[in-house]
């Protein structure tokens, strides 16, 4: 075991995956010879050419439409969107093609792709670069929504991506890309495709998080536990399929839950999440369960994206309400600010 | 480059002047363009059968909506000459790409009529199997095929298949960005992948003054670096003739090929549209005299390619045809509801496991 | 006051706003002579000519990027997209630049624009034509999304939404542009823009809905009282801004509460209501806050949309559900099932 | 139509077989081709000034990023001329579209430096007013702006006003969708806008080659009817004539233009970018030596348009701009989080006041 980065794992995932399977295909822009702006393919045309790695012209709905005929072709696709808000031309393709081929050919065609999208924020990026943009594609049915936290899960939770029958996007936290970690990537991981995981273990509350906010929910943890509380913190992994499952064991547990979601809240992933918990867990709550997410406001410039962000403070304020009534402070502070 | 070769370069990937014609509308040969050779009498003879029992098929189909049997029907009257040219200059082994207007080239192509009314007929989707027919499914929104005709264009080429793609795309559809990045990929990619424009003059009700102020839609094929042809989509002999060259182009190797036909929607865009609101019936009347079915019957009688026995045979199998549809649409076909969570994934979620079984509570209950 | 339909109601409402402000300008696909393909803008070219109603051509995001320069202009386009996945196109349109632009510009620039999508089901219609797509444009902070659920609301919603100086996506269920009403489309409504209201008074429970679940609500309150239950039901009216006042009052009001939303359920916005409903309303809550909706599945075929669509007795199972316990049926059912 | 008056009204549309150049790279004039005038020597002299200045402020800008003051720079060095030249042939009621990479535009406009630069630092949004400058936002989503600036042209039609809507876009994006939709949608509307193509040969790292096979990205115009044409950009000459005459041909109402500019980004694509890993020093050093700075001082001078004394102030004033940009980026800028709430729509919603006072809450906790 070496010591890797997410960025390094996502290399090497593709990596290996171009040396399995030859369908496998990799292409997008600056993918090629440049390896990626944040080098995700790098190495990638030199290892196995320009037909398997390759620059498109800078289309993004052309990319994913492509990827959609290929895939129909044979291929097995793996496209990247340089920056999250680059996807959204690529709309139509992925709502109306890629998340509804299989269905409205009754199961006869199957699209085997991956759409890659660095998302999220907390790099300093200027605009359009640092949207969360993963609730559009979970509330689309037919698309299968994936976001690593770790450097072992960006590594196998892409392999199953790529080796999966049906298309996935594949969210890459880009904040965490220099994130470094002792790997295995060379056995089997243990765990599932769609099935979520306790990172930490404890019995007074549950944080539930993905991707960017896993680090965060961590973190809260940590500092938590110093003043004795006990945070157990599930890592989904994927968003869809859902583990309804490991959620709500934990929540049923420990009775207290709240979702962290660096996406603005509004009819966010977290919305799902706390709106299942409570469906399914009612009668062991004793709380609400709470969201903690960024502000319903356009991703803000580097000078102000910290005050943004949902950090380790808004986690733990959070968990300071868990214990009360019925009223979260929210909507004193609403009153007060009317 | 010299200025000579660049100029060279340049006329050729400009469309004739004037749409390539072989019969005039009342069906009379015209001086045949230097360029083109006109396909075979047996070849002709094949097509005609094709277009008249195309035809049949489509009045049929209009008729149905009319009787409730089908929810919605674009109709293809006054297009039958590109979509059977196109489907004939493909072969069996190549791609077509077809949108929802393209009902009478999967007929030709030789799907199950009730597979290919399946859609409209307010069923399962699109009803054939797009893999072993190698047609895609009927694609609705505009433009979004023809990128796809280029990835399966492409996946063809690197399998090492010398076969090709064929998208079809009307005129309102070529403004959709989603043309233009398809005819700058397979051109980049020089994947074998032919574009078939039907202008048929309109956009449902925007007339194509509208959608463009080009000389002529295949003036777009420059800018991408792409062959491009303009021929007239009411005379078969000149779609059949420019499509099996800009199929041969394209299928040699020599990058992909862009194709207007200019031709006309003879009935409103569906039957739920009322197409006097935006209109005139002299206009309609100018093309029904344009008719691509009578044009070829009347061209090929006089080349004696084809003869009242032909004509007579033709009109029989199109009439049993037609009966076959009527027959087959009166089937009622059976709705599983379950099957609504059997396709999203290859295999269900257990989000959507839960969902099948509250439905079936559901319609179990109903049943009690 | 005379009977008119929804369709006919936004019809004068365009008309209206026409002649009132010369600023307005409609525009879109067929729009023209036509009158769209639902006849909402019929007539409008007729009376105000072509430089006020025209048809463009047929590119979804020339026509929302259009609206943005016309209204950086001084105009104030009411833009149509055909159907709800036709406005897919125009998604980084919407999410990068109308929903962004006020706040990229420090607030120099305002965008009055009005972006029209007859969305939703129940019409036999094929598919890409039924889309439920509010959930997209409701999580892109900077846009407000309006749905009407009456013929009074289409009217004053959608003159609401034209003078309002930020973009609007105004929803209009299509399955009731052919409801009918006796409306007074010439006297201000008192319902101010932003506010839901109780279409239904009930003490036992609250219904929320919008847009084409209101009637299914309507109905299913009514038969609920032949059985003696008094549900409430609450219709929303503007999704963003979110009427939390009149939700929650009515929730604390009833402790009980269902959600009903014909999208697909996951991270839907219904989901934010449950979410929003039971952090706030918690110790309220005798049940769990239950959502009604439509499956996670692409819209399905007309011969299937029935068995997809929330109704009556889907809303109803879930009012019996209300009463119980920690585990509702659904989860019986998945155990059942796998 | 006559065929003689379609083959007119195609060559009409077509660009130039070579890009139009009035200066050779080593700056001698070229004979003038026939179509198109040479700017008057006082308007030379104002856009040597500049192009100085312009120069100056780039490589400014990009020595504050090495000391940290700018976050990302992406730099105009080698696109001079065009950026120039669009600005200078605008009235100042015209309106600018930008993209990110045409801060020296915006300061050839008297835009403050400073406020140029807001957004490259980090800060609040844009930096500039549109309204007042009459210049929209840079724009990054690639080609997005090219259909604002044919809404905007439209407005000022509409309004009656004589001023046009230029936009700039690179050869990147050509490629996007929203460039075709805005050059059709300009055509049929026949709005007042001209489209500069920056054509500086990549995308980040992608080639020319791999975005377009078409002869020159000018010849997407006439798939539009769109007059089009191709220059050499770095020929500030050639740029403020060509683009002079594209102005005048959409202010008096014959509708858009497409101007391609031929020229290179002597730069990485920002400063966070490595060129060297996609192209090779032969190529960059071959385009140091079409420098469009050193091209026109030579010209100017070649014709005695300028002297000594003009190159000594140009380059005093622009160093003294120099100066004013690192003191002003000195400064440093505050930025109030509270702001955050305050442009999302023109009254906060009850949902951003409830979130502004939990940001307050949050900050209060801090200070403690
Ligand atoms: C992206 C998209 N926008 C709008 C529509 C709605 N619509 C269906 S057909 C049509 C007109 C298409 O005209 P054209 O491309 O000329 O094809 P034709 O119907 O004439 O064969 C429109 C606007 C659609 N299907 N897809
Ligand atoms: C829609 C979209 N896709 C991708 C990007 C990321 N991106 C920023 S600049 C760039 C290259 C643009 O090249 P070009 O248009 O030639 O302009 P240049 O940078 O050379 O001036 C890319 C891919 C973007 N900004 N917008
Ligand atoms: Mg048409
Ligand atoms: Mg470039």
């Amino acid at each position: 075991m070496t010591a890797v980065t997410m960025a390094q794992a996502l290399n090497t995932a593709l990596r290996d995956a171009l040396r399995e399977d030859e369908r496998v295909l990799v292409f997008g822009e600056d993918v090629g010879p440049l390896g990626g702006v944040f080098r995700i393919t790098d190495g990638l045309t030199k290892e196995f050419g320009e037909e398997r790695c390759f620059d498109t012209p800078l289309a993004e709905s052309g990319i994913v439409g492509l990827a959609v005929g290929m895939a129909m072709g044979g291929f097995r696709p793996v496209v990247e969107m340089q920056f999250d808000a680059f996807a959204y031309p690529a709309f139509e393709q992925i709502a109306s093609h890629v998340a509804k081929l299989r269905n409205r050919t009754r199961g006869r065609l199957s699209l085997p792709l991956v759409i890659r999208i660095p998302y999220a924020g907390g790099i300093g990026g200027v605009e359009h670069h640092c949207d969360s943009s993963e609730a559009y594609y979970a509330h689309t049915p037919g698309l299968k929504v994936v976001t690593p936290a770790t450097v072992e899960d960006a590594y196998w939770l892409l392999r199953d991506a790529i080796a999966d029958p049906d298309p996935v996007v594949f969210m890459e936290p880009k904040r965490l890309y220099w994130s470094k970690e002792e790997a295995a990537l060379d056995a089997r991981g243990a765990r599932p495709f769609g099935q979520a995981v306790a990172r930490r273990e404890g019995r007074d509350a549950t944080l539930v998080a993905y991707g960017p906010s896993v680090p965060v929910a961590l973190q809260a943890a940590e500092v938590a536990a110093q003043d004795g509380i006990a945070l157990e913190v599930v890592d989904l992994r994927t968003l869809v399929p859902f583990d309804d499952a490991t959620v709500t064991d934990s929540v049923r547990r420990t009775g207290r839950c709240v979702v962290i979601q660096e996406a603005q809240g509004f009819a966010g992933v977290a919305a799902e999440i706390a709106a299942r918990v409570q469906e399914r867990c009612f009668h062991s709550l004793a709380a609400p369960v709470l969201r903690v997410t960024g502000f319903d406001i356009p991703y803000p410039p580097p000078k102000l994206e910290h005050a943004h962000l949902p950090g380790v403070d808004r986690v733990l304020d959070a968990v300071d309400r868990l214990q009360f009534d019925d009223e979260p402070d929210v909507l004193h502070l609403a009153q007060e600010a009317s | 480059m010299s200025v000579k070769a660049l100029r060279q370069a340049v006329d050729s990937l400009l469309p004739s002047l004037v749409p390539v014609r072989f019969a005039a509308e009342n069906g009379t040969a015209v001086k045949s363009p230097g360029a083109y050779t006109a396909p075979s009498d047996e070849l002709l003879r094949e097509a005609y059968r094709r277009m008249i029992l195309g035809r049949r098929f489509d009045t049929q189909a209009t008729a149905l909506t009319k009787q409730g049997r089908l929810a919605v029907y674009p109709s293809s009257r006054g297009q039958e000459a590109c979509q059977i040219a196109g489907v004939l200059a493909l072969r069996e082994d190549d791609w077509l790409f077809p949108t929802y207007r393209d009902s009478v080239a999967l007929v030709s192509r030789g799907i199950d009529p009730v597979e290919v009314l399946t859609l409209l007929q307010g069923g399962w989707h699109c009803g054939y199997d797009p893999a072993a027919t190698r047609v895609a499914p009927q694609c609705t929104p505009l433009a979004t095929q023809t990128i796809h005709a280029v990835g399966m264009a492409e996946a063809l080429r690197r399998k090492g298949e010398d076969s090709i793609a064929m998208a079809f795309i009307g005129d309102g559809g070529t403004s959709e960005g989603d043309f233009h990045e398809a005819l700058n990929s397979a051109a980049v990619l020089r994947a074998p992948v032919v574009f078939l424009v039907q202008n048929n003059q309109y956009a449902i009700s925007v007339p194509l003054a509208k959608q463009t102020v080009a000389p002529a839609l295949a003036y777009k094929g420059i800018g991408y670096g792409v062959r491009s042809e303009q021929v007239d989509g009411n005379d078969l002999v000149a779609m059949l003739s420019v499509l099996t060259a800009a199929v041969e182009h394209v299928r040699s190797g020599q990058g992909p090929f862009l194709v207007e036909a200019h031709t006309y929607r003879m009935d409103a865009h569906t039957n739920a549209d009322d197409a006097t609101r935006y209109r005139q019936a002299a206009e309609v009347e100018k093309w029904e005299s344009a008719d691509p079915v009578a044009r070829l019957e009347t061209y090929l009688r006089g080349r004696g390619v084809i003869g009242d026995e032909d004509v007579e045979a033709a009109r029989t199998a199109a009439e049993a045809f037609a009966a076959q549809v009527r027959a087959g649409m009166n089937a009622e076909t059976e709705a599983d509801p379950f099957e609504l969570f059997d396709h999203v994934f290859a295999e269900p979620t257990p989000q959507l496991r839960e969902q099948r079984a509250l439905l079936a509570s559901e319609l179990h209950a109903q049943e009690d």
